[in-house]
């Protein structure tokens, strides 16, 4: 169980960069790190001791394998936090431009 | 960038690829498949880019047509999908291909399109990705 | 094995650390990429090179694509502090104490319920299937597809990859339509 | 019927796929497409409350047959509560995208903003057809993402801003959401709801379950802004282009949020009286903070928003009584009384909240202006739009003959039957808020003399007025919906579908 304790305290180092940093690049940092926590953790749950990679080897006998279907939902995901990496990214730098610093203090112009 | 490092890339780029296209082809029956194989040939782009500097090559003409292989290809997927409303069971994504031996580079269906499809995907998504950000510092500076 | 994980978990965990609080936003970039191989190395040691493979190649491209643009704009990184100076007079940062608050609550509240429902959940490596005894089984002959993880992706779950190529699609349009030089006529 | 579920999903991808290819050389195509996906669907959607009203439909994606009474792949399913969400997205969408015909035209890159638009409505339709937890996140992805795309789409300073908290708030949301879906899978071994639903009924007294369902509602309370989590809501919903705003105020909250809290709190957890408080607690907070704090706000996009919050929180206080009494097995009439009510002010809100911003950008598109001080006077100047915000603001703040005050009424009724008398006089007096910064808001638009920079001012296109006063004439119209055979053919259905003696579970693993 030592291994989940730890998956979630690295969870929590990226929530911990996300809401106390005040800079975008570290915020998009933060929210990657807390992505990696959960890629691993939904691996972890479906990993089967002593078991195998899922893919059919010809002429290897039938043996214990690492459930699938949380690799399968973890390659979608990996995908998808590419896509919100890039779209913040490309905030990121227009804002940059606009306003010349990545400090979400000096952008406030929003209350709310 | 120097000469030692445009000599290399022009090797390698080509090296990855085939390998790219090796790992999309192959997707059904080793590691990797559609989005792995995508992202290397975008990977091998992105190097010639960094190569040979963005201002030798015609970025936003490339962009353009990055963008017009991701819509066709996008809709390439779509049509593999619907296709399986009107063929065999008639539901959505039905698997309508002969299956093969399993283990055999041409077999398991319709997965190996998919994979083609889903590669080209990736790839043109990657490049125009990377190509928007890099204009986009061209023009504004 | 656990051992192992735990330890590279461990490295991940103090890289994300060094990451957050870097002064230069580039070695806080290249700690990130760092944290990403690390998780590499878990997937190959969990039995997944599927993921193992995407990982690596996504983490190299957003990584080439951060460090492009941390070099594109600055690299100057900005502290803050739980107290705050104002003229003199020295302030505590709400903002900031309530923030640190809502991670402590939620830290609290993980483990609070981890330690609760310990003897529900299986212990690591022996996980039970449910929804993929099927996939294993005979997804080979159904699918035709050698790689599990791909018959999954592409014929079980095939509507999930739908989305998923979807989603891409959606942010390239999105990155297109905001790095627009001008927005209205 | 069945094989055209996955119609609402696959005809906007393919408008949306198509649009960049045909665009560059057919001017027309996005719009035209878009209004032709956006009106087939209202027809399909009207063919199942006609056809098919009690029963629950299921469409097995890839065909794939239950292997030992346990589903194995994605399964869509339709029934009364999702028909009901799918009519008003692909309505309220339709009306925004013929808006958006004369509006966006002041915009660069219009094709793009059709493709978006589409992509979003995929996504929510995706989101309610969705039977399976991952899908639903994968879906309730897309729609987010797009949204991100269109909040930025005037790409000012204060779009970038807003977007990029949107998209900060809205990145955490979704990872909670996916570590609850994780703890699911790590509890039960399963996706389908159905099937979850089965095991997780189990663990009904063990903490896990407790804590699953708490990620929950702070991933979808994110999506839903109820008030601890609204930080995002006021910026995003006031930068946007004003079509967005009507589908992000009318639906998005609605499809990505309070849908599925409905749907996996009365289909998949067991009702618990814990739970049925938090989600009451969190609406009356957002029905009183959301209204106390849009009295103060002097633009008018931004008083709309924080109306919405306050709005949500009413949605809400339906479903959490309904729960609270369903826990404490009391009366089911009530139950479905508080539901109804619920539903029903889900229905008036997006209708109405999506013209009131309809009625915001036509004064910003006549005037410039969204500055509620420096407006006025407009009632001669622009007619139409000034009657149709008169009707929007009278139908959220509960008017008589519009439809928000029967909703209104029913969700007090079923608060005072079911013995919650403060919830009930808090309702009340909310309404009272809600009705004095509405009228404040009348009157700063268009009775007070108007100042010398808006005397130019015409009124807004064919396209654009067509849509407010159609919306404008629902306002009125759908209090038929209180007449009791109207009341069985539409919203009856979607108060059955969330009971559990529905047929919800018992298609599934059939």
């Amino acid at each position: 169980m030592l291994v989940y304790l730890l998956c979630f305290a690295l969870f929590l180092t990226g929530l911990y960069g996300v809401l106390a940093q005040r800079n975008i690049i570290k915020i998009v940092i933060g929210l990657s790190i807390m992505e990696f926590s959960l890629f691993l953790f939904m691996v972890l749950i479906g990993y089967v001791r002593l078991g195998d990679a899922p893919i059919l080897v010809n002429g290897k006998e039938q043996t214990v394998f690492v459930d699938p279907l949380p690799q399968a939902m973890i390659l979608t995901a990996i995908v998808i936090g590419l896509a919100t990496n890039a779209m913040l990214l490309a905030i990121a730098i227009r804002i940059f431009r606009k306003y010349g610093t990545f400090d979400v203090r000096k952008i406030n112009h929003l209350k709310g | 960038m120097t000469i030692i490092v445009k000599t290399v890339t022009k090797i390698i780029v080509g090296v990855t690829f085939l390998y790219g296209i090796y790992i999309i082809s192959h997707g059904h029956l080793t590691p990797g498949g559609g989005f792995a194989g995508g992202a290397i040939i975008a990977g091998a782009f992105i190097l010639l880019v960094l190569a040979f500097g963005s201002d030798v090559l015609k970025l936003k003409a490339r962009e353009e047509g990055s963008s017009t292989f991701e819509s066709l290809a996008i809709l390439g997927f779509l049509l593999l999908s619907i296709i399986g409303l009107f063929i065999g069971a008639k539901v959505f994504f039905y698997n309508y291909l002969p299956k093969g031996t399993v283990g055999e580079l041409i077999s398991a269906g319709v997965i190996p399109l998919y994979n083609i499809v889903v590669g080209i995907e990736v790839a043109a998504a990657l490049i125009t990705i990377f190509l928007a950000l890099v204009i986009y510092k061209e023009e504004e500076s | 094995m656990e051992t192992t994980l735990s330890i590279i978990i461990g490295f991940m965990i103090i890289g994300g650390l060094f990451a957050l609080n870097a002064k230069d936003l580039l070695s806080a970039v290249i700690s990130c990429g760092v944290v990403g191989y690390g998780l590499v190395i878990c997937f190959l040691l969990l039995k997944a090179p599927d993921l193992a493979i995407v990982q690596i190649v996504v983490e190299t491209v957003t990584l080439i694509i951060m460090i492009a643009v941390v070099l594109n704009s600055s690299r100057e990184e900005l502290k803050e502090k739980i107290s705050l100076k104002l003229e003199g007079i020295s302030y505590i940062n709400t903002r900031y104490a309530a923030n640190i608050a809502v991670v402590v609550v939620f830290t609290l509240l993980l483990l609070f319920f981890f330690g609760e429902s310990i003897d529900i959940l299986t212990p690591f490596g022996e996980h039970t299937t449910r929804m993929s005894t099927a996939y294993i089984e005979n997804a080979a002959n159904q699918t035709g597809s050698a790689n599990l993880v791909t018959g999954v992706v592409f014929d079980f779950r095939g509507y999930d990859t739908l989305g998923e190529v979807t989603i891409l699609f959606t942010a390239v349009i999105g990155i297109l339509t905001i790095l627009r030089i001008k927005g209205r006529k | 019927m069945n094989s055209l579920i996955p119609l609402f999903v696959i005809l906007p991808l393919a408008a949306a796929f198509l649009t960049p290819l045909v665009s560059r050389f057919l001017g027309f195509f996005p719009k035209s497409i878009s209004l032709l996906v956006y009106a087939t669907l209202v027809i399909l959607s009207i063919l199942y409350f006609r056809g098919f009203g009690e029963t629950t439909l299921l469409y097995k994606a890839g065909g794939w047959e239950p292997v030992n009474g346990v589903p194995i792949a994605i399964y869509l399913v339709l029934d009364g509560f999702s028909a009901l969400m799918l009519l008003i997205i692909n309505f309220i969408a339709f009306f925004c995208t013929l808006y958006s015909i004369s509006y966006i035209k002041k915009f660069t890159a219009e094709p793009n903003f059709y493709v978006l638009l589409c992509l979003m409505v995929a996504g929510m339709n995706g989101v309610v057809l969705s039977g399976d937890l991952f899908n639903l996140y994968v879906f309730l992805e897309v729609a987010s993402i797009a949204s991100y795309a269109l909040v930025a789409f005037g790409v000012e300073k204060e779009e970038l801003e807003a977007s990029f908290k949107y998209q900060v708030l809205g990145g955490i949301a979704s990872l909670i959401i996916l570590l609850g879906i994780g703890l699911v899978y790590w509890t039960t071994s399963t996706l389908n709801i159905d099937d979850v639903s089965q095991i997780i009924q189990g663990y009904s007294g063990n903490k896990i379950a407790l804590f699953i369902q708490i990620m929950f509602i702070v991933g979808f309370g994110l999506k839903a802004a109820m008030v601890p989590f609204h930080a995002w809501l006021p910026d995003a919903h006031s930068s946007a282009p004003s079509p967005i705003s009507s589908m992000l105020s009318g639906v998005l909250i609605k499809a990505g949020g309070v849908y599925v809290l409905i749907r996996l709190f009365f289909n998949m957890f067991s009702i618990t009286y814990e739970i049925a408080l938090t989600i009451t607690t969190l609406g009356v907070l957002s029905m009183l903070i959301g209204g106390i704090l849009a009295i103060g706000q002097w633009d008018y996009k931004r008083l709309l928003a924080y109306s919405s919050i306050s709005q949500v929180g009413y949605i809400s206080i339906g479903m959490g009584i309904g729960m609270m009494v369903l826990a404490t097995n009391a009366n089911r009439d009530i139950a479905a009384l508080a539901l109804f009510g619920g539903l029903f002010h889900m229905i008036n809100h997006a209708v109405g909240k999506g013209l009131l911003f309809m009625t915001a950008g036509s004064v910003e598109y006549a005037t410039g202006i969204r500055d509620l001080n420096k407006l006025g006077g407009l009632i001669k100047k622009m007619p139409i739009t000034s009657s149709a915000s008169f009707g929007g603001s009278m139908s959220i703040s509960g008017l008589p003959p519009f439809s928000g005050f029967f909703s209104k009424l029913v969700i007090i009724i079923a608060a005072i039957q079911a013995h919650y008398y403060l919830v009930a006089f808090l309702a009340a007096g909310m309404s009272i808020v809600t009705l004095s910064y509405f009228l404040r808001l009348q009157k700063n638009l268009f009775t007070v003399k108007p100042k010398s920079e808006i005397e130019q001012v015409k009124e807004v296109p064919f396209a654009m007025s067509f849509s407010m006063v159609f919306l404008g004439v629902m306002c009125i119209a759908l209090s038929l919906l209180i007449i009791p055979d109207l009341r069985e053919a539409v919203i009856t259905p979607a108060v059955n579908a969330l009971f559990e003696n529905s047929n919800y579970p018992v298609t599934i693993l059939k």
